[in-house]
């Protein structure tokens, strides 16, 4: 991959609960909200599920950025899981930052059903975001080894 | 080895306008694991299906792939058709090439790119994917009905009459609810407690209904077809189990002066008391805050009903003497059971809001300013007058009556901001009624705007205004005040001439509105039902699950989801019970096999996963000799929390597999 | 009722809220009820009506609600904000009012009468309320009760306080500073020369307002608000008697 | 009903900015005098300053002046007790409502704030927006304890009728310490002072001075309102009525006179202010309470007062000092 076509259109990994975010998803396709298409969507039954393995696999495979969506507080199918995301992926974060990649690379968000102008802007922003990493090595100590 | 069939879907033009898909089935044919690749012009149509079963068979395909729409969509239908060729039904993925890429992209190189990606994902990814059967459960066919006012009787009843257990619970001491209370009902004004008592006859002896008066739920365990259901029934001093129901522990009681909630304030009753004549059951109840023989064992503040452990030493006991039966029991705890039940209907209803904040009005404070439950009261001929319509004050008849309505509805800054719905009517009903008690009276009605959409309901209101002559004035009523001579004088305008307007009223009627029990958000966090802003219980989909919950087998009846009235709140009861029924109707429940499991050789028995599961659907176990978790597949609802919290990956989550979930994205 | 078609523009309910420096607001809210004039004092007296002024600028009657003499008879009992089951701060959207109406050139007139006994005094005293008693009959009644004269000063000396509370120069100096850098010294100059009154009574006609014949001997028992407190019995048993007497012994059954 | 919590918040310290209304310096300056002589021995010391002027509400309620104009001279007036880092206590419904909601249209919106400091920097002061403002009702209800202990004079036997004028409890619907419709805050004092309370129908209708003296001097609008609630009074056969409100004092109390004056009726009833009570109650010279400025004579009150028998001052003065070592709170 190189720098310049990186910056056209991050390589972007969501991870979006069945309920809502996936549902969000679908609403901004039914609805024609376009967001960039490198975007690739992985369903997961619920933000609970998401491992924080699974992030740091896609960042070994090659995203750009890893998006993760689930129901808003209070809404989840499952109770609680939302709010179990919300707390690994905030210690995710963290390891991010100790294996050298900026942390700025992963997106935590709620997308409801109902929100597919959201999902779309989500993607459009965090994509967006994601430029100014463009031609920057993944991780911040080859970023240092590159100066 | 895996042989992956893959289709891909034209859908019209909604794929293929975008999407060149013959070229994407042909790229993705040339994949190791794809035995077969084709488009088809609708995939989910009849030819389309059976191109898909035919393939199966033709080419010995074990893997399908459809590229189509969203699975939410169409996933369904795919797994009946493979399920029909003779192909385990999990055994599919699809891939959403349509909302997620032709419609969301717009050059049409980079939707192709795109189409081949996800479907290449997809073939990677339903290589992965296992055989798996539905979980079969079976169902407990009891049900339990929460609340026993008509809503919760129009449940059980229909319930029971399928053939069903039900256990009705009821929190007072008789069934019958806030309808029991009515006089008459509009718009037939047919008497209310003659409608309603042959049905609460009807519920106790009917032989599948078993009822719990003076009786909460405390805790609700277990799922759908399997809820465990703890009732606990309040001390009420009398064993149900001996009383004859002579009521003469009711005459003998020395304490008169208890505040009757039957009348609703107005009028006494004795401290040993069935709510009403009509009572169902007619066991009479002991009030443990007012009883001279309980009272100094409760802790002093009267509301409470903590029980402070202390032995009676009062010397009263009038009840206990006169019982022929024996049943009066002053050291009764309350109980507490635990039963089994497949589904609950909840149908609590709702509270009368108290017009305490309306201090314009001098709710709650000026005695003859009256709530529309104390009117009702008022003119019933069980109430505390015997039916003799009179002034609380002074005991004479009111010549002139104001009704206001919208007392604390639409009203964001002193009440609720929605309207209560049943407002208009019960006031026109009581301004006809105060018309037949009061032929010579006035009455006025001060209203916003008069919502009468129901059946002969509009009729019901021109009837009021043209024949009895109630005058109708549009207008809130902007204060009420007390003078001197023992009159109100209401301040209101008459917005459709314009000019403020005021009435010397010898009564007024405040339309108090309608509003959700004040337990209403316990009992929702005990059942783990959602409830809205203003406090009912929130639906599954305001329009096509109007009874559902968003818990499989917890469902809504009546006035507790929303202010109802006595037509709606009997319909949603039956509909209530038909979805039990429905349930009930099968033998096993069929659940997703999106189960957790554990590897019991790799668990180290931390029980982090314990910790997370939302279901308490993981349990301890020993296994030789070693504490391991273990997954109830019947509890477990599939999130895959525990999955993602275990630490040495010892839980898979069927269908969403680590090895499934890597293999969708890897590049 | 509109003042004229062309105002059926879009955007034209917000027509007020640009006239009074958007400080108006939450008046969408209004679901005109009508609570507000129900207990309003000044709406019992005259053909001031809180309710119709929220409809008027709702619909885009702006000109007629700024032009109004009913603008003028508010007195910010903040009656209608108490019970507003909306919250709508209506007295403080009047002033705001009266504000857009100064600027169309009504109202002056009613402003000036403030101007000399108060606001006068305030620039030149600090307080607004002066201590010369202009009624002599209270004067007189004052001198009776305190044996003095019947001035503040006196009654002030009585009670071991100095005559008059004076405030500091340097307090004036500062109000003055701060009248003449904000414009208010300006605007009480020239507001002799300003004209203007509130044109009609546009939601009534003067003879709803409660009269009172200027003079010493006025008859104070015909001016209570007897007007607007209907009598319903009178109307009502006449009725009853007709029907009473159509269906015969019927009527008394009860 | 009053507000709990609200009353909870109030923080009375031993020394506060005495807001000095217009009306009780030029009209009934017994008012100040009560305040000066009557919250001391409350353990309340009550500041003045030479260099407080009008509100400017007043010309603000009347549209004289843009609120612009009297935004900065509200702030100036609250520089003056900052400075000497005081809470305010007003004495009137208008300037109470008028410094607090000058002060939050401040505190609220930075930019406005800083308008207003630009000016007053020109005249060497800063608007910082720390100090509280209350309304004297809500001090003595705060001490309304403090007043029964301290009672020299116990009014046993009087009876007072009470109005509460609209500003502060119309305008303050959800931040006044009590019900806008129903108010006890003044009768707890007034029984705190070991005097009755009596009840009358117009309780709650306005007094009508906005319409007379104050704005536009339309008198035909509101005599007829005046009217009726006096009649209302005497009606009740009430020794006083009792205001926390100087306007309202003085609506009612000249209006008396002239609708006397007029053979409109015979209204006899006197008016005092709230702390003229508390200051009666408290011991404080009759004649330090201003009662001769008002037009309706307080000579039958003022007979039966002089009857009342005196409390024993020694034991309470100790208390006195104690409740004041332990109640004195530091301001904010």
């Amino acid at each position: 991959m190189s720098a310049p076509e990186m910056a056209k259109d991050p390589k972007i990994l969501a991870f979006l609960c069945r309920w809502c975010s996936y549902a969000g998803a679908d609403l901004a396709g039914t609805s024609r909200f376009s967001y960039p298409s490198n975007v690739r969507i992985v369903q997961v039954p619920c933000s609970g599920r998401v491992d924080p393995v699974m992030i740091f696999k896609a960042f070994v495979e090659g995203y750009d950025g890893v998006l993760v969506a689930g129901c808003h507080p209070g809404d989840c199918h499952y109770g609680t899981g939302n709010y179990h995301a919300r707390r690994k992926l905030a210690v995710a974060r963290r390891l991010l930052e100790t294996v050298g990649v900026h942390p700025d690379r992963m997106f935590f968000t709620w997308v409801s059903a109902a929100e597919g102008r959201k999902f779309a802007e989500v993607c459009t922003t965090f994509a967006e975001s994601l430029k100014k990493f463009a031609g920057r090595p993944k991780t911040l100590a080859r970023e240092a080894l590159a100066k | 080895m895996a042989r992956v069939g893959v289709f891909i879907c034209h859908c019209g033009v909604n794929i293929a306008g975008k999407v060149d898909v013959a070229r994407v089935a042909e790229i993705i044919g040339r994949m190791p694991e794809v035995a077969f690749s084709t488009d088809y012009k609708f995939m989910c149509s009849s030819p389309g299906q059976k191109l898909v079963a035919d393939a199966v068979k033709e080419h010995g395909l074990n893997r399908i792939v459809v590229a189509a729409c969203s699975p939410k969509m169409h996933l369904p239908t795919f797994q009946k058709t493979i399920a029909k060729s003779g192909l385990n039904q999990y055994l599919i993925s699809m891939a959403n090439i349509r909302e997620q890429c032709s419609w969301v992209t717009l050059d049409s190189d980079e939707a192709t790119e795109k189409a081949i990606d996800l479907v290449r994902r997809q073939a990677k990814r339903v290589a992965h994917q296992d055989p798996l059967e539905d979980v079969a459960v079976a169902i407990e066919k009891t049900a339990v009905v929460i609340g026993g006012g008509v809503s919760g009787i129009q449940a059980a009843l229909d319930i029971a009459d399928g053939g069903r257990k039900v256990i009705l619970v009821e929190k007072s001491p008789s069934l019958g609810g806030k309808m029991a209370q009515l006089d008459e009902t509009f718009p037939t004004l047919d008497c209310s407690q003659c409608i309603l008592t042959p049905k609460m006859v009807e519920a106790a002896q009917h032989p599948n209904i078993e009822i719990r008066a003076n009786t909460t739920v405390k805790k609700v365990g277990g799922y759908v077809g399997n809820f465990e259901v703890t009732l606990e029934r309040r001390p009420t001093c009398v064993d149900a189990t001996r009383c004859i129901a002579c009521g003469l522990c009711v005459t003998k009681c020395p304490v008169r002066d208890v505040p009757d909630e039957f009348n609703a304030g107005l009028g006494k009753r004795r401290a040993i008391a069935t709510p009403f004549p009509q009572a169902v059951p007619a066991i009479p109840v002991i009030d443990r805050r007012y009883c001279l023989r309980l009272k100094d064992s409760l802790g002093h503040d009267p509301k409470s009903q903590e029980d402070l452990g202390h032995v009676p030493r009062a010397k009263c006991g009038a009840c206990e003497k006169i019982c022929p039966a024996g049943a009066i029991n002053y050291d009764d705890k309350g109980a507490e059971e635990t039963v089994k039940a497949g589904a609950i209907v909840v149908a609590t209803g709702y509270q009368e809001m108290s017009p305490a904040v309306y201090t314009e009005y001098g709710g709650a404070t000026y005695p003859d300013v009256l709530t529309g439950l104390q009117f009702e009261r008022l003119v019933s001929s069980t109430g505390p007058t015997g039916g003799h319509l009179v002034r609380p004050s002074d005991g004479k008849e009111p010549q002139t009556i104001v009704f206001v309505q919208c007392v604390g509805s639409r009203d964001p800054s002193k009440g609720h901001e929605y309207c209560s719905g049943i407002c208009c009517m019960y006031t026109a009903k009581h301004a006809l009624l105060y018309k037949h008690h009061v032929p010579s009276g006035q009455a006025y009605v001060c209203y916003i705007d008069v919502r009468s959409p129901g059946k002969n309901y509009e009729q019901f209101i021109r009837r009021a205004i043209e024949e009895e002559d109630v005058r109708y004035i549009r207008g809130r009523v902007g204060k009420v005040q007390r003078r001197a001579d023992g009159r109100y004088r209401v301040f209101t305008e008459d917005t459709l001439v314009g000019r403020p307007v005021s009435i010397d009223a010898d009564m007024v009627v405040l339309a108090s509105a309608v509003e959700p029990q004040s337990d209403a958000a316990s009992l929702a966090q005990t059942l783990g039902i959602s409830y809205d802003a203003d406090g009912f219980y929130t639906e599954a989909h305001p329009k096509l699950k109007p009874v559902e919950t968003a818990t499989a087998g917890v469902f809504l009846a009546g006035a507790c989801q929303g202010p109802k009235d006595i037509p709606a709140s009997v319909q949603q009861g039956s509909a209530a019970a038909a979805k039990v029924l429905a349930l009930f109707a099968n033998e096993t429940l069929r659940k997703s096999p999106q189960v957790a499991q554990v590897d019991s050789s790799a668990c180290t028995g931390c029980l982090t996963c314990a910790y997370v599961c939302h279901y308490s659907a993981i349990e301890e176990k020993q296994v030789a000799g070693r504490q391991v978790a273990f997954v109830v597949a019947g509890k477990c609802q599939g999130c895959g929390a525990c999955a993602a919290a275990c630490k040495n990956k010892a839980v898979t989550l069927a269908q969403f597999s680590d090895d499934e979930v890597f293999e969708e994205m890897m590049r | 009722m509109r003042e004229s078609p062309i105002d059926w523009l879009p955007g034209f309910d917000k027509k007020f809220s640009e006239l009074t420096h958007r400080m108006v607001k939450d008046l969408e809210k209004c679901m005109q009820c009508g609570k507000c004039t129900a207990q309003c004092p000044a709406a019992k007296l005259s053909s001031y009506n809180p309710r119709q002024i929220i409809r008027d600028l709702r619909i885009g009657n702006v000109e007629k609600v700024i032009s109004s003499q009913e603008l003028w008879l508010c007195f910010f009992c903040s009656g209608c904000y108490a019970v507003c089951p909306q919250d709508i701060n209506f007295p403080f959207a009047i002033a705001m009012l009266r504000y857009a109406a100064l600027a169309k050139g009504y109202g002056w007139e009613e402003v000036k009468k403030i101007k000399d006994p108060y606001a006068q005094d305030y620039y030149d005293t600090g307080l607004s309320v002066s201590p010369d008693e202009k009624n002599l009959g209270i004067r007189a009644e004052v001198a009776k009760n305190s044996g003095t004269d019947g001035r503040i000063g006196s009654v002030r000396r009585k009670m071991g306080l100095p005559e008059k509370r004076v405030v500091s120069d340097k307090a004036l100096a500062e109000i003055r500073f701060i009248s003449d850098a904000t414009g208010m010294t300006d605007l009480l100059k020239g507001m002799e020369k300003k004209k203007g009154v509130p044109k009609k009574w546009n939601y009534g006609s003067p003879a709803d307002l409660v009269r009172i014949k200027r003079g010493p001997h006025q008859k104070f028992q015909d001016i209570d608000d007897t007007r607007e407190s209907r009598d319903p019995g009178e109307v009502r048993s006449q009725k009853l008697e007709a029907r009473s007497q159509k269906s015969g012994p019927a009527g008394k059954k009860e | 009903m009053p507000r709990k919590k609200l009353v909870e918040d109030i923080r009375v310290s031993d020394r506060m900015f005495l807001f000095q209304p217009c009306v009780g310096n030029n009209k009934y300056p017994g008012i100040i005098s009560a305040a000066q002589d009557a919250m001391p021995k409350l353990g309340v010391e009550m500041v003045t300053s030479d260099e407080q002027t009008c509100c400017g509400g007043f010309l603000t309620f009347t549209n004289v002046a843009q609120p612009t104009s009297t935004m900065p001279a509200v702030a100036r007036n609250l520089c003056l007790a900052e400075e000497q880092n005081l809470d305010v206590v007003a004495f009137c419904n208008g300037c109470h409502t008028f410094l607090t909601e000058f002060s939050h249209f401040m505190n609220d919106r930075p930019p406005v704030k800083g308008v207003v400091n630009v000016i007053l920097s020109m005249i060497g002061r800063e608007y910082k927006g720390t100090a509280h403002i209350y309304h004297i009702i809500e001090v003595l209800y705060k001490l309304k304890d403090r007043i029964a202990e301290q009672v020299q004079v116990p009014l046993t036997g009087l009876r007072f009728a009470t109005h509460y004028g609209c500003h502060y409890l119309n305008g303050f619907k959800k931040t006044a310490i009590d019900d806008a419709f129903m108010p006890t805050v003044m009768e707890e004092i007034i029984r705190a002072c070991g005097a009755e309370v009596v009840e009358y129908g117009e309780n709650r209708a306005c007094c009508g001075t906005g319409l007379t003296q104050v704005i536009l001097h339309k008198e035909e609008l509101a005599l007829p309102h005046t009217k009726r609630k006096l009649e209302s009074i005497k009606q009740a056969e009430a020794d006083a009525v009792v205001v926390q409100c100087p306007y309202c004092q003085a609506q009612l109390d000249r209006m008396s006179q002239k609708l006397n004056s007029r053979k409109a009726g015979d209204f006899r009833t006197p008016t005092m202010h709230i702390i003229q009570l508390v200051g009666l109650a408290l011991g404080v010279d009759p004649v330090r309470l201003g009662f001769d400025a008002h037009a309706i004579p307080f000579d039958k009150l003022l007979a039966k007062y002089r009857k009342l028998p005196k409390r024993d001052g020694a034991h309470h003065k100790d208390t006195k000092t104690q409740s004041r070592k332990q109640e004195v709170e530091v301001p904010a």
